[in-house]
């Protein structure tokens, strides 16, 4: 095989990692250190997808909607944690599962009284709109690099929030054991808001960003949802590295799977067989992968909290 | 007593756009008719099933038990017909498809009481292969998701297709990233892709392709992958998409620029789809088939004879049914545009295919 | 002959190594303790014998049957039964629901899943045995969690004593109690040693000092000193990394 | 003796659910004091401070710190004020590590002089130092006591507050502990202590509270304390 | 978790009382036109058959399984396996679905049992994803397109599933069955073994108890419960597609089960009966018929947290 397309497939997988960080990053921020299972969080990604699709479409300018959808949607989690998420923290992961499943099937039907059944267009901004020539016979899109940078660019700010400021440290003492980071004087409502806001904030920007490549509709957070989880669990829940190597992993291991796997089988097993296997192994790989994670390391890669 | 449909409708779940599109065509019929069929009361009892077969089959039972419906129409997924005809076959209830058409139904399976209204699954591909003959793409590589009705599609183009096929890829079902599979594709370089991607998977792959710099190598597809409901999503990169269908919007058939014009004026001046199209061709079959057993519909032996007539103002113009009661009909190429306000939508180019026939009418015994 | 006997246990977490090659013995009907500074491997060394954590080296035999390579819960019934450094009881239930749950572990198989328990008067019988071992029959109806402290760890023993155990390991018993309660489970260990041999870890050094019949001493996950109370007491370099000038008095 | 009243309670009532604890407990600690409150178990001393750093509301009563009621306000409110609780069962976070546990709610907030420091908290422990990178619920039992004990001095609190510090540690540590409170003392820190050894009680504080089902039985200084083991016989059950 | 008194006389009878009395419901039913009803209420019993078996084992036993819709999916293609292979007794092709899941559940506890809390909720998806990718692009069964059943199965005695109000019965009493065997093992030795492995697993290992085991039986008896309800539901619906094991169907298998009462007696039951029906109901008069129900999630979270069956429970002092 060729060597570039094997750098090409390396780099699609590498991208792939990322978006999905991107995705699992605010989740990181709201379920891995926060301990709080939020499934709407893939609700909140929507309305940045929504949002972003619409202001673009309506003022033009890409940034400025990525950052009206980020404040919107802010202000949306800010309500959400006002009304419900707050009596949640102390509840274990069941009742926050349930509670926040509810609200996936309350934002659901709110789109859809909003902004119709129909999947909005979001366009790429047009200066990204084509591909960038990274080798001669590479080009790659040039969203894609954006998204790239995005995503390593959170990956770096949120390891270093959570690990090597004042404020990460309050959160995880406050997610650990509430009461005793009271009893040491921090405000744990206040920082918990805070970083809900964050979480919600990541969730937006993923949205907002994923927008011009994927499809802005109804359902969207969910689709996203389990790999997103999936990320987070083979990384090991707590752990900003985890979930960025996890990611990278899975991102890999799918791309992989998509692109090598198929002509190998083929090369090895009877076209029929191979041609219903190959497809079939690279829908589940990423899903082997985590069992295979799990089963030799029961608690992620990185396991947290021991 | 009025006549009575049943209304299975994908509101939610991953043909919601689909089945919002068929509602507001079916609508738009029972409005036009003054919710009469054939001069008849009737009563179109529509619910959501969200695209689960399994509700589906439970929502057919209700219907067929509780309200004793008349006809059934309107899921939007082959594997939902396949769940749900069994039980209206069984019950002698006229199955008028608003627009799935599986190979069973078509061939082994068939019934006198399936009606493909709209096409046979394979059909729109087969349209595509010959398009593709025609435009003289020597080397091909085709993409579909790894279920059977990807499958299908796929053996459906490779049907007339007479150039080569370089590569089949099989993508998993509900992909979000396709970066692999279009590396994959500009690796192979062929003269044109064949794309069959329903819903969210298709609008993905469409904006993803663009980006990457391939939009030389043209795109051809059965007509559902770069409908209006598609085009609206993605927006300029599906401009120059080459699709078949068999019916246009700009068709100019009588029937047609009437349903077309008061789509428009009902919705906002949105295009409509195929899908409303067959929707509201299905209500219009029911409406002839009502008026011609002179609303005696516990008859389904003379229902389903007056429905077989295809006796009624369709907005594809003229078609018969063939002997597994799917149409014999016209199979058009269309390719996205700009239309004179600028929006992008299809245009209809010109015929494929006249008065073609699904591969599978000889498998059907009834 | 020697009841248990404990061979070069090996313990490490990441780069520390907790457990450094630690061998020591339990006579029949001896009280052994087992003291060291904080963090020495006590706990740990506990956690090894009773299986609960996988060691990385050594061998552990009871009554002659090598346990080693058994699970926590076979070892739990080859006689080798624990309490906890922290009290571990089931906090929801009644003290009688905890004793019955602690009987059904040693009497019979537990995957019966159709006759109710509670129509089994053995079990029952049981329990109220172990609770007047312990003293605990004035509370049989009483919420576990909602118990005094010191009442809590009699019921963590008792629980630990339903199995019937050859050796009883008991992590700090005394821990969190007043004077009052520790005499009483002083008294408690001094009636049980009867029943099994026990190994204690305390660091209350009056109960030590008027239970022990021996005592061994960690440091650093090794034995730094074994013998009689006297020797210990008297012995500078366990003076020096644990007992203090004050304790040695 | 002129010093200020730092912490006074004055008819506090408080208990769980329907059973009452606390029946009107009356006490005052004053600034540069170290108080020690005793009793036998379950006698209300940790429910005492539990009501006092705001993690159990008064049903009667007040509670004043430095003039102010404090009863109504919230445990973070109270910390912030400068009242520092080494808790029963340690409390460390089993997901921060060592070091971060001393540097994360570390403050200064009543300008100690000589606060203390990360440099500090280490020496007085050295084994925390050794440990600073271990996360903590993997630390052994007296490594998270005198975790806790650093934690709550990181702080630098007006009131510093102590609930059976010493349990589970080694004879040497409690030593050291001991001898770091002398010191704590001897520099001013006002101190509110419960535990057992109360021989060793009696040579570090002032004054001692006596705990009796919920009421204060018996108050005096080390002295009288010393002088009267009938108190510690019927009080205390030595 | 704390456990409650047990129930009145009267709360301990009712529940047997009405499904007692839903036995009656298929000649009734016929009389007054509510014959759909018949094939309602089939369906809601199958679907409690397969929450109690989750009930068992995340109430009583601490599990949370996302998975579960995977052993329903697996004892419906054994069904569909057997069928397109030529058998036609109902009992055998059950039974067998009932063996090929547990033994299934049995494989998936064993690798997955070691990890804990939202660990085996993400590893027991897991396996039920790769269930479900291997159901859709298996082609020999229709993959994505299902298939379908187009005889009824033969109960004996002349009667099929095909026979309404016979099917009727006999759901009613395998899920009468069911519902007395999970009652009486909640209170055995086994169902107190499980709950205390739940509050404090570390623990009963200490006192002796083979918690793995005890834990692997479990979760391979409510896998094979699974898998009764995959085969009665493939018989109900005469089609089986991938659809039934999608993750969002364990999901609301989930919801259904905490909705009713974590560990309760008549809990899955009754979140079963209360999600099923209120769907159905909103389903009729509206198009957004969600979020009523993610209202009523939101509530039970908040107001109920003992789940439905909790509110009917006579409080500890
Ligand atoms: N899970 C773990 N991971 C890493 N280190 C650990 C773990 N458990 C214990 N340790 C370390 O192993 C050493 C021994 O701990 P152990 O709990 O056995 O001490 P101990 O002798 O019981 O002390 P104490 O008397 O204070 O309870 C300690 O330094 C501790 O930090
Ligand atoms: N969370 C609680 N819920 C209900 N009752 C409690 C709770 N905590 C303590 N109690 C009860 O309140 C009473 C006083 O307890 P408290 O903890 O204040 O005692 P203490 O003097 O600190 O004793 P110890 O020496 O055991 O720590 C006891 O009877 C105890 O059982
Ligand atoms: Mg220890
Ligand atoms: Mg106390």
């Amino acid at each position: 095989m060729d060597p570039i397309f094997i750098f090409e497939q390396l780099l699609n997988g590498v991208g792939y990692g990322l978006m999905l960080f991107l995705l699992a990053a605010g989740l990181t921020l709201v379920f891995g250190i926060m301990d709080t299972m939020n499934l709407a969080h893939g609700s909140l990604y929507m309305a940045g997808a929504y949002i972003a699709a619409r202001v673009h479409e309506a003022g033009g300018s890409f940034v400025g909607a990525v950052l009206v959808a980020v404040a919107a949607t802010v202000l949306v989690a800010f309500l959400l944690e006002l009304l419900i998420v707050r009596k949640l923290y102390a509840r274990d992961h069941l009742a926050q599962v349930i509670a926040t499943f509810g609200v996936i099937l309350i934002a659901d039907d709110a789109v859809k009284a909003v902004w119709g059944p129909s999947p909005l267009m979001a366009t790429t901004p047009a200066a990204l709109a084509g591909p960038v020539q990274l080798l001669p016979e590479l080009p790659y899109p040039a969203y894609r690099l954006v998204l790239l940078a995005v995503g390593l660019l959170v990956a770096v700010g949120l390891y270093v929030l959570v690990n090597h400021t004042r404020v990460g440290m309050l959160v995880r003492a406050g997610a650990s054991n509430r009461r005793m980071a009271e009893f040491m004087g921090v405000r744990v409502g206040r920082v918990f808001s805070f970083v809900f806001a964050l979480g919600a904030a990541l969730a937006a920007l993923a949205g907002a960003l994923m927008g011009p490549i994927s499809a802005v509709q109804i359902g969207m957070g969910e689709a996203i949802l389990i790999p997103a989880l999936v990320v987070i669990v083979i990384g090991g829940i707590g752990s900003v590295r985890g979930a960025f190597v996890a990611a990278l992993l899975v991102g890999l291991v799918d791309t992989a799977g998509r692109a090598f796997l198929p002509p190998l089988l083929r090369s090895v097993l009877p076209p029929a067989l191979a041609a219903d296997l190959g497809p079939a192994f690279a829908g589940i790989a990423m899903y082997v992968l985590m069992a295979a994670v799990l089963i030799l390391k029961p608690a992620g890669l990185f396991p947290a909290r021991a | 007593e009025p006549v009575k449909v049943g209304v299975a409708l994908d509101i939610s779940g991953p043909f919601a756009t689909i089945g919002a599109e068929t509602r507001d065509g079916l609508n738009l019929a029972v409005e036009r008719l003054g919710s009469k069929l054939g001069g008849q009361a009737a009563e179109f009892i529509q619910q959501d099933f969200a695209g689960n077969p399994e509700q589906a089959t439970q929502l057919v039972n209700r219907f067929l038990q509780r309200d004793k419906i008349d006809f059934f129409t309107g899921p939007v997924a082959s594997n939902s017909a396949l769940a749900v005809g069994p039980a209206l076959f069984a019950a002698k209830v006229p199955f008028l498809s608003s627009n799935p058409g599986p190979s069973l139904f078509a061939g082994k399976q068939c019934s006198p009481y399936f009606f493909g209204v709209s096409y046979q699954n394979d059909t729109y591909d087969e349209a595509a292969g010959k398009v593709a003959n025609e435009k003289g793409f020597k080397n091909m590589v085709l993409i579909a998701p790894n279920y059977p009705a990807g499958k299908d599609h796929i053996g459906g183009f490779k049907r007339l297709y007479k150039g080569t096929v370089k590569e089949e890829i099989y993508t998993k079902v509900g992909q979000i990233d396709y970066a692999a599979e279009i590396a994959q594709i500009r690796a192979a370089k062929p003269d044109a892709v064949f794309v069959f991607l329903p819903a969210a998977m298709g609008i993905n792959f469409l904006k993803q392709y663009v980006g990457s710099g391939l939009k030389d190598i043209p795109l051809i597809s059965p007509g559902f992958t770069a409908d209006q409901d598609v085009i609206d999503a993605v927006g300029e990169p599906t401009l120059g998409m080459l699709n078949t269908a068999h019916w246009a919007h700009d068709l100019k058939v009588p029937a047609n620029v009437e349903f077309v014009e008061a789509f428009r004026k009902k919705y906002n001046g949105r295009y409509p789809t195929v899908y409303a199209a067959q929707a509201y061709d299905v209500v219009m079959a029911m409406d002839a088939a009502v008026r011609e057993v002179g609303g005696k519909v516990d008859n389904r032996e003379a229902v389903v004879a007056a429905l077989k007539k295809a006796n009624f103002k369709s907005v594809r113009g003229e078609f018969k049914y063939g002997a597994n009661n799917f149409p014999v009909q016209n199979y058009y190429l269309r390719v996205v545009d700009k239309d004179a306000s600028g929006k992008l939508t299809n245009k209809l180019v010109g015929t494929v295919m006249e008065k073609h026939q699904d591969a599978y009418v000889g498998d059907c015994r009834q | 002959m020697t009841l248990f006997v404990a061979q070069d246990l090996v313990k490490r977490f990441g780069g520390l190594l907790a457990t450094d090659h630690v061998s020591f013995a339990v006579e029949h009907g001896e009280v052994h303790a087992l003291i060291g500074p904080n963090g020495a491997g006590k706990s740990t060394l506990v956690n090894l014998v009773s299986g609960l954590l996988p060691a990385d080296g050594g061998r552990i035999v009871l009554d002659g049957i090598d346990l080693t390579a058994m699970s926590a819960h076979e070892r739990v019934r080859h006689g080798l039964s624990r309490c906890f450094q922290i009290t571990s009881v089931f906090r929801g239930d009644s003290v009688l629901d905890n004793l019955l749950l602690a009987a059904q572990a040693h009497a019979g198989s537990s995957f019966r899943c159709f006759g109710r328990r509670s129509g089994e008067a053995a079990l029952g019988e049981r329990a109220l045995e172990l609770a007047h071992k312990v003293g605990l029959e004035g509370m049989l109806d009483r919420e576990a969690g909602t118990l005094p402290h010191g009442v809590q760890r009699k019921l963590d023993v008792a629980l630990a004593l339903a199995a019937r155990p050859k050796l009883l390991l008991l992590d700090e018993p005394m821990a969190g109690m007043g004077p009052e309660d520790s005499q009483q489970m002083v008294e408690l260990i001094a009636r049980l040693r009867s029943d099994a041999a026990i190994l204690l870890i305390e660091h209350d050094m009056d109960a030590v000092f008027q239970l022990a019949d021996r005592i061994s001493v960690l440091d650093y996950g090794k034995v730094l000193a074994s013998g009689d109370t006297t020797y210990i007491r008297e012995h500078p370099e366990v003076q020096a990394v644990y007992l203090g000038t004050e304790e040695a008095r | 003796m002129s010093r200020d009243v730092l912490l006074s309670c004055l008819g506090l009532e408080a208990g769980y659910g329907a059973s009452q604890v606390l029946f009107g407990l009356n006490f005052d600690i004053r600034a540069g004091e170290v108080v020690t409150l005793l009793g036998r178990n379950g006698m209300g001393k940790s429910t005492t401070i539990r009501a006092v750093i705001g993690g159990l509301r008064a049903r009667r009563g007040e509670i004043r710190f430095d003039g102010r009621a404090i009863q109504g306000l919230s445990a973070d409110a109270i910390a912030r004020l400068g009242v520092a609780i080494v808790p029963e069962g340690r409390q460390c976070f089993p997901n921060l590590s060592v070091r971060e546990h001393l540097v994360a709610f570390a403050d200064n907030r009543s300008g100690v002089r000589e606060p203390w420091t990360l440099e500090r908290l280490y020496a007085l422990f050295p084994r925390l130092k050794e440990r600073a990178g271990h996360l903590g619920n993997q630390l052994s039992g007296g490594e998270q006591q005198m975790l806790a004990i650093a934690r709550a001095l990181s702080t630098n609190p007006r009131l510093l507050i102590l609930d059976e510090a010493t349990e589970g540690l080694a004879p040497v540590i409690r030593e050291e502990i001991w001898r770091c409170l002398d010191r704590l003392k001897a520099e001013g820190q006002t101190t509110l202590v419960v535990d057992k050894y109360v021989e060793r009680l009696v040579r570090l504080a002032d004054r001692h509270i006596i705990l009796e089902r919920g009421r204060v039985a018996w108050t005096g200084t080390s002295a009288e304390l010393d002088a009267d083991r009938g108190v510690w016989h019927r009080y205390l059950g030595v | 978790m704390s456990r409650t008194l047990p129930a009145s006389a009267a709360a301990r009878w009712l529940p047997w009382a009405l499904l007692g009395l839903l036995a009656l419901l298929p000649v009734v039913g016929a009389e007054i036109g509510l014959d759909y009803y018949v094939g309602f209420v089939r369906r809601m019993l199958i679907v409690m058959i397969a929450a109690t078996g989750l009930n068992f084992i995340l109430g009583y036993g601490g599990m949370a399984a996302l998975g579960h819709a995977g052993f329903i999916g697996v004892g419906a293609y054994t069904v569909v396996a057997l069928v397109d292979a030529g058998a036609s007794s109902a009992w055998s092709a059950w039974g067998a679905a009932v063996l090929v899941s547990g033994a299934f559940a049995a494989l998936i506890g064993a690798v997955t049992l070691r990890t804990r809390g939202v660990y085996f909720l993400m590893i027991t998806l897991a396996f039920a994803q790769m269930l479900y990718y291997l159901a859709v692009s298996l082609s020999a069964y229709g993959g994505d397109d299902g298939y379908g059943l187009y005889s009824p199965l033969e109960l004996g005695f002349g009667r099929t599933t095909g026979d309404a109000a016979v099917f009727f019965w006999v759901v009613l009493a395998l899920a009468a069955l069911v519902f007395a065997f999970a009652s009486r093992a909640a209170v055995s030795r086994f169902g107190h073994a499980l709950m205390g492995i739940r509050d404090n697993e570390t623990r009963m290992e200490a006192m002796g108890f083979p918690v793995y085991r005890l834990k692997l039986v479990a979760f391979t008896g409510a896998g094979a419960l699974a898998g009764l309800a995959g085969a009665l539901l493939a018989s109900h619906n005469n089609f089986v597609s991938p659809a039934t094991m999608h993750w969002t169907e364990s999901a609301t298998l989930l919801v259904m089960v905490v909705l009713g009462g974590l560990g309760r007696r008549w809990g899955a039951v009754l979140g079963v009966a209360v999600w099923l029906a209120l769907s159905e109901v909103l389903k009729l008069y509206t198009e957004y018929w969600h979020w009523p129900l993610g209202l009523m999630l939101i509530a039970v979270v908040f107001v109920a947290p003992r789940g439905l069956a909790g509110l009917f429970e006579r409080r500890k002092a």
